[in-house]
């Protein structure tokens, strides 16, 4: 069988490889950095293409995983690759948006630009592995490495307080990840294998699975963020550079969407059921708290990082209400936060590059400067606050239809973060966007050029097309997720 | 069994004796040849290595010599740590004006010890091998003797180091005493009972012994200030063999020796890890010094390693196995880089030496930073895949509570490491860096590359070979 | 042609329109955005009526066009689609007739404004919205269309983006919807949850069955229809703007005053109208949400009749207007008389579109001054302006003689609710009783400042003079990115429309030329003010009999539906003498008081309102209902966020959390340090201690 | 027995007693010649236990050899003893009682023999008990350089890694020193061993 | 009363702890402390001896003498860093050991 998901995970490796060797024998520092970039979107747009290639050749009537490879390790570990209905349109995002971000970087960027080129591509494999892998702990080695590019793009290219954000970052999600790192060990001692597929059939005890699913938990629920381990994400976004950010709302927090889907719900259905009153909580108060609070930001990113918390929130609840709307509406819900929120970053980035402030108060009136921006702007916030017709309301409805089935008060709660997000998003729209433009340093504000504009064009293309024809990304999902949803309903009894 | 039979099962140990005694020699009338000394002695531990590789297996001098693939595995390892050490510090002392012939040989005679320790059955031969490693280290230690922080690292580490033998000596009588012979396997017999109170004491005072020599805490304090004082390339060594020589000592006695004790002993070094990771990690976090932060980095990652001996069961010793070899190159790389660097001349030790070192060294600071995230446990590093035994092996023996105990402790300790990574990465250059000695830095790059990628491919054929040797213990 | 490519013509005229003015407009100039947005919609508007009478006299058959699937998840299925029924034929022709005289009216209206282009496309976007809104076959269309519209509405309001006061109303308008559509997402999630669809034909056949399933909720046992109509019911409380989510509509005059008759007038606040009599399937089983609708649309006229008496902003009295009407609509569903409320909407557009574009031509006449105390005696510089306005008034006022049932469009349909209620008390609904005494009172009040509109503007004294004016033009030529002018709402509120600040070139009519005095509009405006009075005047003299009267059933092919315990909607039959004159014998007597107030004793308004009395003051600030939402959820939220943010993310999580373990750790290790004081000794010691540790429990735990 | 016991307590008295002298004197010299003491009633332990070769051993290395290594040490560094010995008694209360404390632990086990016995079938050489012909020394001899052999040499290179250590650690070549070698006095000729030179006038030689 | 095993063990026992409690209470001279590490061994040889003679083995006697031979060993190499500490620092107080420490 041809390795075709291998090659998607480590065709960005090549893009490492070429840059070192630019940067080593490149000669001229600041001629082989724009070669470099080349190399890195060439690179970057053909692991879309093959991500493309991989998403025609998926037969989507197949609920089980497909491109499977598999070769022997150590330990009785393998490397074990594949994807089903639920991964495959993950794998799709991160090879979308790396293109994106690699372009969005392409000025912004000037200094160690090797290295951040060669950051963001080992990034792009490990995620693309994370989503791939089906060997846990090869699994568990692509989520953890991730946290090495990203601590070390927000670290070297961040604003003031990067550092702190970025050891928030990775000691956070480091603490998360070792208990389930425990649980991942346990699991393999007593179940005997380490292959994803089999460990979701294989049934573990529920007193076992408690204590196992809380540790996936602690994993997942600071990845996502859940309320209330959800600090370090304002601080990581707010320091972040712009396609950090993208990167780390668009994709990073899917890995906890998806660690839940692929293993929690699977693997601990009993636990899953038991606790889920526990998520429904925690996303609930997250949806209101953390709405609350991006309404009181005067930063840019903190707020739409906030907004993300939220947003998060309506999918941890949409993934534990085990019925094919939950499911279905997280899964898309992911997909179209990875996109809404990465344009959004992109939009602060727009006006960061050009005034190197993310005060909301500092702008203003933007609009009479920059129509085109304010345009694509507005689109974006508009999928962010969940508006009918584009993607970002497709998920949220669903995810609260399917809570609604489930607890009541949860979905009243989670709908009441509509509204408040439109609070939030339009306040910042209105500062940014609309009103006079009091700043006499926003005079000779140049609107999008035709760079950015082609960094916009494919994320709008597919707000609007995700919000329109969501049922495209239903066909490629609903057999996975319908399964899962009859193996988790049969296992709790449901 | 004539002597000669027996010999054949001693043939590193006569390599390496031999060997000592004919560089001694050849030092002693030719002075100036400290390097043909310095490249023979490497020579002469490869053929160590060779040979007990090659050796068969069996027990010699009533017990004393056991050669197994325990015995083998380890001392190749330690032969090839050591040889790794005499080209790593022979140039640096000489840089320092210390050219001399004994190093190479007191190295020798340190991996004789030490592969007398991995392969001793016998309480005397597990003291004369301490005694004999353990002295040779108290020389290197001091061995930079016009540096005043070297001989006070000398006189610490000899001190205690003596302490320590006393401890362990009281507990080798007791445990003659109450057993009636020192071989491992007959006091197995006398322990497989109904454990007596008398032996168990001796066993308590002879792993406090050994705790010293791995550095678990509380016998750890002598380890920061002797890291930070002794030379760079000798910490190197003493990261690196003495802890698998010790530790496979540890693993003979308890699974040889005292296998029938094993609830009583698994308890005790459950508290000496947790209390390792611990210290490790949380001193650990105001260092300033890389040498003491790498020694305080050691004592967490002892107390991983006893956190797999403490399981008990063969896949136990497998895991710690695993994870000292990883940890030995890891550790040696880490320090082979500190060896290699110096700004003006002067060693670059603190935190702060490593400003933005990236620009200025790039190869350095990237082995530097692989060294780091090894030991932080990050995968797909080497330290990673050394966690994941070690923690599995206690997992499947029930010891939960300390594994995870130990896993959050991983995550207090990776706030130094990223420090060091940050200093490094983030931070503006403190200035210009010497031109690293070729030596230290092909070492620091060759392992660097052994803790990833290489590690990946690695250990598929390293893990086999453990559990082999772990299969010689006769645990479950 | 075909009745379904017409619906599909009509339904995407619009967006084609749309998006070539929106994403076009800058690069093929403004009059071709123009042209082609009104074009689209005319084509729109003329094949609305195509379908209308085809439906209305042709038997055309009701359909669902499937255009595409949605939203195909288990059983929440959705698909793109158009139905076509009684009522979704009646709004096209509501929406796209307003909508395209609109279109044409701002021409005239918007000449001078440099975005023209994206001032039409979100027109056109609007109406694209609008009519997806009504032709949704299931419930994820509708809250497509439904939030398509506020969105539309949204960008209208503050479409003149430099202006504070229009984008805080701008926000405040999208964001009360959204509480209303939180309400209808809460509501037809429980529909789905308890019937198991969302596609209307599949629901409501599934209602009937269903009748006495409860649902216990937060203690207390409530009927599941009821529940949902109840929660369905919130969302169109918000699109229409009734009591407790009125707040909005009356800010959202700070829209250009063609998007106020469009929109906050003619079709998207009948949206959730409209909604409920689609839903009436549903509604006629839920009688506790019946009756909530009763008495909030009750409420809502009322209140907003009494708020209306006393507003100054020739724009905000007729927002309020609005209000009220749209209360008359309601209540009329709420005692079941959905046809009723239907016909009152559909007259209500022509009507209400007239008086706002009339008001817009007033506005436009007089350089976009909109408060009333500064008009008066215009009726000879603006003729026509005058006639249609006054057959608005007439209209809305509902003027017409009940005993040979000929009057102007507002008689039909308001009398047809007044009764409705009555019959509704009659029948054994207490607050039938209760709507049909408000609906009485406030068309009293109705013809009061409908009139007072009528009088205060066109007769009496000129309380302007061509300075103003000139300066009116001359602060208009200054304002440019000039806020501060508008930061004090108040002031705003009552003063003009400002232009964009790139306004200078576009003045040339109003320049340092013009005459100052107040002009009548061109004829791009006038036109549809024209159109508009006819269907004023006739729109319930030519459809009463189809909408209510005999012909109903036919007409509405089962759109709408009665319980068959529920009494028969609509009809004047059974209604007392008393009962059928009374709407005309009051709002005969508003009429009166408010030709006395301001043309006979003119000046006695402006008296009464210097006196301040208390009932005034508490009409003058709309019942305060926006000061006590700025006090309790502005402000609330604003405490709200700085405590979680501060409070909760700062201090306690933070400080607890990763802040404070690392500053423990910290102090663990430095305390670690210490203990490694570097004597030997101590080193020593702590070797000891560990044995000694060790061997005492030694000794205590394992003793044999 | 008797005179046995007197004996054991005689001797185990000073051993303990110079012992603690050995730690609480304040002068080394004394520390050492304490040392001295203790080893020698050690010694006498031994003797009285049977095993004299030990015993001889004791006294020749230790007394004569490593205590005399120290006196020479603690006189040649030539340490100001008056100024040391302060703040011996601040840390002492609380080491006394950890010491007493671990003191009682260790008897009491080594007293756990009396009631339980230590291992009776002890495996291992034999030593010269009552009845064997062999004495002490003889006994050692025989298994030392046989069944022993393997430590013994380990022994040797012990004390060899010892010698090396004090000659690096120790041995300096003081720069200033002039060595007579007696082959280059031999072998020195006169061309090397003198210098033509021809100076001009006013500058003299420098050589 | 007769002399058992337990009452070497006990002089032992006791000299042991006599010698650790010379190495953490000794704050001035290092000298002393190498002195307590002797003591130490030779309780440790008491002990092996006593043991010997009671067990009726020798093995405890030969490792009482590898004992002393270590132990002089380890004299040597402590006294020969002694030396070199106080070639480096003029002086071997306890308390001046303590550059290195935290």
């Amino acid at each position: 069988m041809f390795p075709l998901l291998s090659l998607i995970t480590y065709a960005p490796l090549a893009g490492v490889v070429a840059i070192l060797a630019l940067k080593l024998f490149g000669g001229n520092e600041a001629k082989s950095a724009e070669t470099s970039k080349w190399v890195a979107l060439i690179v970057t747009l053909a692991t879309l293409a093959l991500s493309v290639v991989m998403v025609v050749e998926f037969d989507p009537k197949n609920p089980g995983f497909q491109f499977v490879e598999e070769a022997p390790w150590f330990m009785g570990l393998s490397y074990r690759m594949g994807i089903d209905g639920i991964s495959v349109l993950f794998v799709l995002l991160t090879a979308f948006l790396m293109p994106i971000c690699i372009a969005a970087s392409w000025t912004s960027i000037d200094k160690r630009v090797h290295e951040y080129l060669i950051a963001f591509l080992l990034l792009e494999t490990l995620v693309i592995g994370v989503f791939c892998a089906l060997d846990i702990v090869l699994f568990y080695v692509f989520f953890e490495f991730g946290l090495v590019p990203m601590f070390l793009i927000i670290g070297i290219w961040g604003g003031q307080r990067r550092v702190y954000a970025a050891f928030k970052f990775f000691l956070y999600t480091l603490l998360g990840s070792v208990l389930m790192l425990a649980a991942i060990l346990f699991m393999i001692g007593t179940s005997g294998t380490s292959s994803i597929p089999e460990l979701m059939t294989h049934h573990f005890a529920p007193e076992v699975q408690t204590w196992l699913w809380l540790a996936f938990f602690a994993s997942f629920a600071v990845k996502m963020p859940m309320w209330p381990v959800h600090t370090w994400l304002p601080d990581a976004h707010v320091e972040a550079p712009t396609a950090g950010s993208v990167i780390l709302a668009g994709i990073l927090l899917k890995m906890g969407g998806y660690g839940f889907l692929r293993f929690s719900l699977p693997m601990f259905p009993n636990a899953s059921d038991y606790f889920t009153p526990l998520v429904f909580a925690m996303s609930a108060i997250a949806v209101v708290y953390t709405s609350l609070i991006a309404f009181r930001q005067t930063d840019m990113k903190k707020l739409i990082a906030y907004s993300s918390v939220a947003h998060m929130g309506l999918v941890t609840m949409g993934i534990f209400s085990g019925n094919a709307e939950g499911e279905q509406g997280a899964i898309y819900q992911m997909l179209s936060h990875g996109v809404i929120s990465g344009a959004l970053f992109l939009c602060v980035g727009v006006v960061y590059d050009r005034m190197h402030t993310r005060e909301i108060k500092f702008y203003g009136g933007l609009v009479t400067r920059m129509p085109m921006y304010a345009a694509i702007f507005m689109l974006f916030t508009m999928g962010n606050v969940g508006l009918p017709g584009t993607s970002g309301f497709v998920g949220e409805i669903l995810s609260m239809v399917g809570v609604y089935q489930v607890s009541t008060w949860t979905a009243i709660v989670a709908a009441s973060g509509v509204i408040l997000s439109a609070v939030y998003m339009l306040t910042l729209y209105r500062g940014v966007v609309f009103g006079p433009m009091t700043n006499p340093k926003l005079a000779a504000i140049q609107d999008l050029n035709w760079r950015e504009v082609a960094i916009f064009a494919p994320l709008i293309v597919s707000t609007l097309y995700l919000g329109i024809q969501p049922n495209s990304v239903f066909n490629l999902t609903s057999a996975s997720v319908d399964q899962l949803v009859r193996v988790y309903q049969a296992a709790i009894g449901g | 069994m004539t002597i000669s039979t027996q010999l054949a099962y001693a043939y590193p140990e006569l390599i390496l004796a031999v060997g000592a005694l004919a560089l001694l020699v050849i030092g002693a009338f030719m002075p100036k040849q400290t390097s043909l000394v310095g490249g023979a002695s490497v020579l002469v531990l490869l053929a160590a290595a060779v040979a007990s590789a090659t050796q068969p297996f069996g027990v010699a001098f009533s017990g004393a010599l056991v050669s197994d693939a325990a015995a083998t595995f380890s001392k190749v390892a330690i032969y090839i740590a050591s040889a790794v050490a005499i080209p790593l510090g022979q140039p640096w002392f000489e840089r320092r004006g210390v050219k001399n012939f004994e190093f190479p040989v007191l190295i020798l005679l340190a991996a004789l010890g030490m592969g007398m320790m991995a392969s001793s059955g016998d309480l005397i031969s597990l003291y004369v091998g301490v005694e004999l490693h353990s002295l040779a280290l108290y020389v290197l230690a001091a061995m930079h003797r016009e540096n005043a922080k070297a001989s006070e690292a000398g006189l610490k580490y000899f001190v205690l180091g003596a302490l320590s033998s006393g401890l362990l000596l009281y507990g080798a009588s007791l445990i003659y005493g109450f057993a009636g012979s020192t071989v491992f396997s007959e006091i197995a017999v006398a322990a497989g009972g109904q454990a007596n109170t008398g032996l168990l004491f001796g066993l308590i005072f002879l792993i406090c012994g050994l705790g010293f020599k791995v550095s678990a805490a509380p016998f750890h304090m002598w380890t920061p200030d002797v890291y930070e004082g002794a030379p760079t390339p000798v910490v190197a060594f003493f990261a690196a063999a003495p802890k698998l020589a010790a530790m496979v000592l540890f693993a003979r006695v308890l699974a040889d020796g005292f296998a029938g004790a094993a609830g009583q002993w698994q308890q005790v070094l459950v508290a000496l890890a947790l209390l390792s990771v611990a210290v490790g990690a949380f001193a650990g976090l105001v260092q300033k010094n890389l040498k003491r932060l790498w020694a305080y980095s050691s004592i967490a990652n002892i107390g991983y390693a006893l956190l797999g001996l403490a399981s008990g069961t063969s896949e136990g010793v497998q895991a710690m196995l695993v994870f000292m070899i990883l940890y030995m190159i890891d550790v040696t790389g880490f320090f082979a880089c500190l060896a290699a660097l110096s700004r003006g001349g002067r060693p670059m030790e603190t935190m702060d030496d490593m400003a933005g070192l990236i620009k200025e060294r790039p190869g350095i600071a990237l082995a530097m930073t692989v060294f780091s995230l090894s030991a932080l446990g990050l995968p797909p590093f080497s330290g990673f895949f050394a966690k994941i035994f070690v923690f599995k092996a206690a997992l499947d023996a029930g010891l939960w509570g300390p594994a995870v105990i130990g896993l959050v402790g991983s995550v207090v300790a990776a706030f130094y490491y990223l420090k060091l990574i940050k200093v490094m990465w983030f931070d503006g250059s403190a200035g210009a860096t010497d031109k690293p000695p070729v030596e230290a830095k092909t070492i620091a790059i060759a392992t660097a590359l052994f803790a990833f990628p290489v590690v990946i491919v690695a250990l598929t054929w390293l893990n086999p070979l453990a559990e082999r040797a772990a299969h010689a213990f006769g645990l479950a | 042609m075909d009745p379904q490519a017409l619906v599909t013509i009509i339904l995407f005229g619009p967006l084609i329109g749309a998006a070539v003015a929106g994403l076009f407009g800058k690069v093929i100039g403004d009059k071709p955005s123009m042209a082609v947005t009104t074009g689209f919609l005319f084509l729109s508007a003329i094949l609305s009526w195509v379908v209308f009478s085809q439906w209305t006299w042709g038997g055309l058959e009701p359909f669902t066009l499937t255009y595409a699937p949605f939203i195909h998840v288990g059983d929440f299925i959705s698909n793109w689609s158009f139905r076509l029924d009684g009522l979704s034929a009646v709004m096209l022709v509501v929406v796209t007739t307003v909508s395209s005289l609109v279109h044409l009216y701002s021409w005239g209206y918007m000449a001078d404004d440099p975005a023209k282009p994206r001032f039409f496309a979100y027109l056109s976007l609007f109406t694209f919205a609008m009519l997806a809104l009504i032709s949704a076959a299931d419930f994820m269309q509708l809250f497509f269309g439904w939030e398509g519209v506020g969105l539309a509405s949204y960008l209208l309001i503050g479409f003149w983006h430099h202006k504070a006061t229009a984008n805080a109303a701008s926000i405040k308008a999208f964001v009360v919807n959204r509480v209303g559509d939180f309400g209808f997402a809460l509501g037809i999630m429980t529909a789905y949850w308890a019937f198991g669809t969302i596609e209307f034909a599949k629901l409501f056949p599934l209602i009937a069955p269903a009748v006495g399933e409860g649902w216990d909720f937060a203690g207390g046992h409530f009927s599941l229809i009821d529940l949902t109509c109840a929660l369905l019911f919130v969302g169109a409380m918000g699109k229409s703007a009734q009591f407790f989510l009125h707040t909005w509509l009356p800010d959202a005059m700070e829209g250009p005053t063609p998007v106020s008759a469009l929109i906050h007038a003619a079709t998207m606040v009948t949206a959730g109208v409209y909604m409920v009599c689609l839903l009436s399937p549903l509604f006629e089983y839920a009688p506790v949400a019946k009756n909530i609708v009763t008495v909030i649309g009750a409420v809502t006229a009322l209140f907003a009749a009494t708020v209306g008496l006393t507003q100054n902003d020739i724009k905000r009295v007729i927002a309020y207007s609005t209000c009220s009407q749209l209360g008359y609509m309601f209540f009329a569903a709420g005692v079941g008389a959905y046809q009723a409320a239907m016909f009152h909407l559909f007259t209500h557009a022509f009507f209400k579109a007239l008086l706002f574009l009339g008001a817009g031509s007033v506005i436009h006449g007089m350089a976009h001054e909109q408060d009333m105390r500064r008009y008066g005696a215009l009726q000879k510089f603006l003729p026509i302006t005058y006639a249609v306005m006054t057959i608005g008034t007439i209209a809305i006022t509902g003027l017409g003689i009940p005993g040979i049932e000929i009057g102007f469009a507002g008689f039909y349909s308001k009398d047809a609710i007044i009764h409705a209620a009555y019959e509704a008390g009659g029948a054994g609904h207490p607050m039938g009783y209760f709507a049909f005494g408000i609906g009485i009172l406030v068309a009293g009040l109705t013809a009061f400042y409908s009139w007072r509109v009528a009088f205060f503007t066109f007769n009496g004294h000129a309380r302007w003079t061509p300075e103003d004016l000139e300066h009116h033009w001359h602060n208009r030529d200054h304002a440019h990115g000039d806020d501060h002018a508008h930061a004090d709402a108040a002031h705003a509120e009552s003063h003009s429309e400002p232009d964009t600040d790139h306004v200078h070139a576009g003045h040339g009519d109003h320049g340092h030329g013009h005459d100052h005095q107040p002009h009548e509009s061109p004829w791009t405006m006038r036109i549809p003010l024209i159109v508009l009075s006819l269907g004023a005047i006739f729109a319930g003299f030519l459809f009463h009999h189809q909408f209510i009267g005999e012909h109903n059933a036919d007409f509405w092919k089962g759109a709408i539906f009665h319980a068959p315990v529920a009494h028969e909607g609509g009809g004047e039959h059974h209604a007392p003498l008393w009962v059928v004159w009374a709407p005309l014998v009051v709002s005969v007597g508003g009429l009166l008081v408010a030709a006395y107030m301001y043309i006979w004793r003119e000046g006695l308004g402006a008296k009464l309102a210097a006196n301040q009395g208390l009932l005034y003051v508490f009409f003058y600030n709309k019942w305060f209902v926006d000061e006590i939402y700025q006090a309790t959820f502005v402000r609330g939220a604003k405490l709200l966020g700085d405590l979680f943010w501060k409070g909760g993310d700062q201090k306690i999580i933070d400080g607890l959390g990763p802040d404070g373990v690392s500053a423990l750790s910290v102090k663990v290790g430095k305390g670690a340090g210490r203990l490694q004081s570097g004597y030997v000794y101590h080193y020593a010691f702590v070797m000891l201690l560990g044995v000694a540790g060790l061997l005492t429990y030694a000794l205590w735990a394992w003793a044999v | 027995m008797a005179l046995q016991a007197i004996a054991f307590y005689l001797m185990a008295a000073v051993t303990l007693a110079s012992g603690f002298c050995v730690v609480s004197a304040r002068n080394p010299v004394h520390s050492v010649l304490w040392l001295i003491l203790a080893f020698f009633s050690a010694a006498g332990l031994f003797v009285l236990m049977g095993a004299e070769f030990l015993a001889m051993l004791l006294v020749v290395v230790y007394v004569g050899a490593v205590a005399v290594l120290f006196l020479f040490v603690v006189m040649m560094l030539d340490v100001d003893f008056a100024s040391l010995r302060q703040g011996f008694a601040r840390y002492m209360p609380i080491g006394l009682l950890i010491a007493v404390f671990l003191a009682a632990e260790m008897v009491l086990v080594a007293s756990t023999v009396a009631t339980k016995g230590a291992a009776r079938d002890a495996v291992g050489p034999v030593a010269s008990g009552a009845g064997s012909t062999l004495s002490n020394a003889e006994a050692i001899g025989r298994v030392l350089y046989t069944d022993y052999i393997y430590f013994f040499q380990a022994a040797g290179l012990v004390l060899l890694v010892a010698m090396i250590g004090a000659i690096v650690l120790t041995l300096r070549h003081k720069p200033g020193v002039k060595r007579q070698i007696i082959m280059n006095q031999v072998l020195r000729t006169p061309k090397t061993g003198m210098r033509m030179s021809d100076p001009k006038p006013g500058e003299g030689i420098d050589a | 009363m007769i002399i058992g095993l337990a009452h070497y063990l006990a002089v032992a026992a006791i000299l042991f702890t006599i010698g650790v409690f010379g190495i953490f209470v000794n704050r001035k001279n290092i000298i002393v402390i190498l002195m307590s590490v002797e003591l130490m061994l030779l309780a440790v040889n008491i002990n092996l001896v006593a043991f010997s003679v009671y067990l009726g083995n020798l093995t405890g006697q030969i490792f009482a003498m590898f004992v002393l031979t270590v132990a002089a060993a380890e004299a040597a190499v402590g006294l020969a860093i002694l030396v070199t500490f106080f070639r480096n620092r003029g002086d071997i107080a306890v308390d001046d050991a303590s550059m290195m420490k935290g």
